[in-house]
């Protein structure tokens, strides 16, 4: 069970078609080493959710670029003209999703929950070709879990285990996305010995992560 | 007679700023919103959320003193003020569903008279998507529309919204450089105008009904 | 916005009647002080909603033992004879909820959900008068939100601003009924000056918070 | 011949020790299924989960070095191993319900061939509550039911339970002083049985209908 590996170990478990879930918020707590290997792999036809689509050059957007996408859950790309110019030109498809509604649809993947009433989006073309009910007068959507093949996470300091410190707002989709997929890969800033985060300071433990990687300087 | 588009903001951000209430937490949207920071009284002390994950940001830092692990829901370099918490994106939206925010203060493309609100989407054109504006503007207590009154000579107070909605009849205030509209069951009431202009300038720039009460204020900013 | 006061001041907002919500895991991580106050001041009739009901002499339990409970919504009573022993006579209401279910709802209802769907009780007594949806093929019971009137947190570090650090295995149900009442009342070991608490060590934000007290030794 | 009671749960707790697998997150029941943790082969590294909230539960402390803020499901004092974290019960139950939980270990009153369990209530005699029992077992992994095998000499190991249900059809294997037991989707198969007794006698002290295959194995404790 060591999970402290080379970033090359983790080249055989990502393939073509995958659905990953990738953390940061406009490129910040984004493992851009990862998002690294999946330029270099070139894999292709990915699902891609997230928060958003970054910037052309940084983050996810970079993936959105090199034309390895199939489709992203997303809840903006305004920042990225690239991922417009894909869905309008039908080369992609874009699935926009409210970002509060994203993360609990997330975190109800992780949880093991059925989906999620939300008062967010009721009245939208949001709640288009979805459940709704009404809860002691008032109505919600009803969201449904979304879960991965794989996550890929960003970490400040992660220790051996796999527990993982996050600075700043770094934190963000990190935690919910590393309890929604079948794998979970952090990188790491820094990588310290088992003890050296303390039990109160480990905001994602460790026994949801499979492989740490040690990211760029 | 209509400010120019900077001071228009400056009569926006002056006048919001004077609705946010000592303790209060607050969201300011990308743009327009953002300038409130800059107004509010110094013996009000309010706290701003940010709802990539954090309340208490600050200013932003001196050029070379970025810390590029707390950035704003621009994706922009930020501060935290002691007393400032980070929390993950879940915990985040639970403040702002749970109705934890006070006032969120956001841009709008077309807002109406019964408090609907577009503003994440002009199909076909312009598709950033709707991040959390959704939730914000059916979570927070208050909700503030901060824009020019017009685009393009053009109303943007309408009797009933054309693009796709944020929200419905979720929002209570509409702040712009000609006026100050409230939000109620019965439709648009005009509160406070701006002191160049009248109140038959504001309805000749606005699509939606007025209601015009006796004891119209001159916008305090 | 002066937060920190003495427990006097506290005594206004408590009334006959009131749903509470209050922290803690068989009395790990309940706010004693508080207890005693709520003894003390003999307020009647109130629904507490909380993991268990604690032992007869510590927690929660004192105030089954003492008479001032109407109803409990717990997922578990069986270290507290007292509370068989009122549910039996008819003196108390016990509504048992499985724990999963029981932060869920209580999660749901300070985070402004209508409500999630759980696969846990399916099949038992506990999905008896609940509505069920089928969510690919697996069956859900639909839970519904909790609220309450005032919360009883415990913290361990609490800054002036309201931010809250919790130790060891205190923490349980105290950050989330921190979400999920009109009023939210803190017993704090130590509180601490503005900026002692990191941004990164705070685990409730001080911006749910009302009131803060100073605990016992 | 049946063994004695702590000879009965010794065996149980070293049969269950068997089946946990370096790595796993295990999350062992108060009373006997704490037993298991005595028996873990030094070679085989599990984490122990406590779903008042931590993962690294280590054993209890000395005397006079309690921590009362150290805790586990039971409310009595407890270490926690270096590597392992306290979070609040959300997340707790997001591990259990999620699935993130290799094996969950519960006593039973009863139990049947259809895999349900029973074990948090007996009406108008016990009604401790369910706890985190019916989340364990609907969301671990493997369920692993440990108890003695009949209750006062009457079988526990059920046709159809009478007893309220913890959950429906989600036991995996039950392991008893006597034999272990393979739930299946055709029903109970007898894997293993201890050393001293013989299929006649678990088929005599069990209501269940039992699958007897030809390579019953002698548990190996």
């Amino acid at each position: 069970m060591k999970k402290v590996v080379d970033i090359d170990d983790i080249k055989p478990l990502i393939k073509d078609g995958m659905t990953l879930m990738i953390g940061g918020f406009l490129a910040c707590g984004t493992p851009e080493k990862l998002i690294d290997l999946l330029v270099d792999m070139n894999v292709k036809e990915l699902t891609i959710i997230a928060n958003d689509t970054a910037f052309p050059d940084r983050g996810i957007g970079r993936l959105v670029v090199n034309g390895q996408v199939k489709k992203v859950i997303v809840s903006h790309i305004g920042t990225n003209p690239e991922t417009g110019r894909l869905m309008n030109e039908g080369k992609m498809e874009v699935e926009l999703c409210p970002q509060g509604t994203l993360i609990e649809r997330i975190r109800a993947g992780g949880a093991g929950l059925g989906g999620v009433l939300t008062p967010t989006g009721v009245g939208t073309i949001v709640e288009e070709g979805k459940q709704k009910l009404n809860i002691n007068g008032k109505e919600y959507i009803l969201e449904l879990p979304l879960k991965a093949d794989i996550s890929l996470v960003k970490g400040n300091i992660v220790d051996e285990m796999g527990n993982i410190f996050y600075k700043g707002t770094t934190r963000n989709f990190n935690p919910i996305i590393a309890f929604a997929a079948d794998t979970v890969i952090v990188e790491a800033d820094e990588i310290v010995n088992i003890g050296q985060l303390t039990p109160e300071e480990v905001m994602t433990p460790g026994v949801v992560v499979n492989y740490v990687i040690k990211g760029g300087e | 007679m209509i400010p120019n588009a900077d001071l228009a903001k400056e009569i926006i951000a002056k006048r919001i700023a004077k609705e946010l209430k000592d303790g209060q937490l607050v969201n300011l949207g990308i743009g327009l919103p953002t300038l409130v920071s800059n107004y509010v009284p110094e013996e009000v002390q309010v706290i701003f959320q940010s709802e990539n994950g954090m309340v208490g940001m600050g200013p932003m830092p001196e050029v070379g003193m970025e810390d590029k692990n707390i950035t704003n829901a621009g994706g922009i370099p930020v501060t935290v003020l002691p007393g400032g918490a980070f929390f993950d994106s879940s915990i985040s939206f639970a403040l702002i569903r749970g109705g934890h925010v006070d006032i969120t203060v956001l841009g709008a493309l077309e807002v109406d008279q019964e408090g609907n609100l577009a503003n994440w989407i002009i199909p076909g054109k312009m598709v950033p998507g709707m991040g959390g504006a959704m939730d914000l503007v059916v979570g927070a207590k208050k909700v503030i529309v901060a824009m020019q009154h017009t685009s393009k000579g053009q109303p943007k107070i309408l009797k009933k919204c054309r693009l796709p909605l944020t929200a419905k009849g979720e929002v209570n205030m509409i702040v712009t450089e000609l006026c100050v509209l409230e939000v109620t069951e019965k439709g648009l009431i005009l509160k406070e105008i701006y002191k160049d202009t009248t109140v038959e300038e504001i309805k000749n720039l606005t699509e939606a009904e007025l209601i015009i009460p006796e004891d119209i204020k001159t916008m305090n900013i």
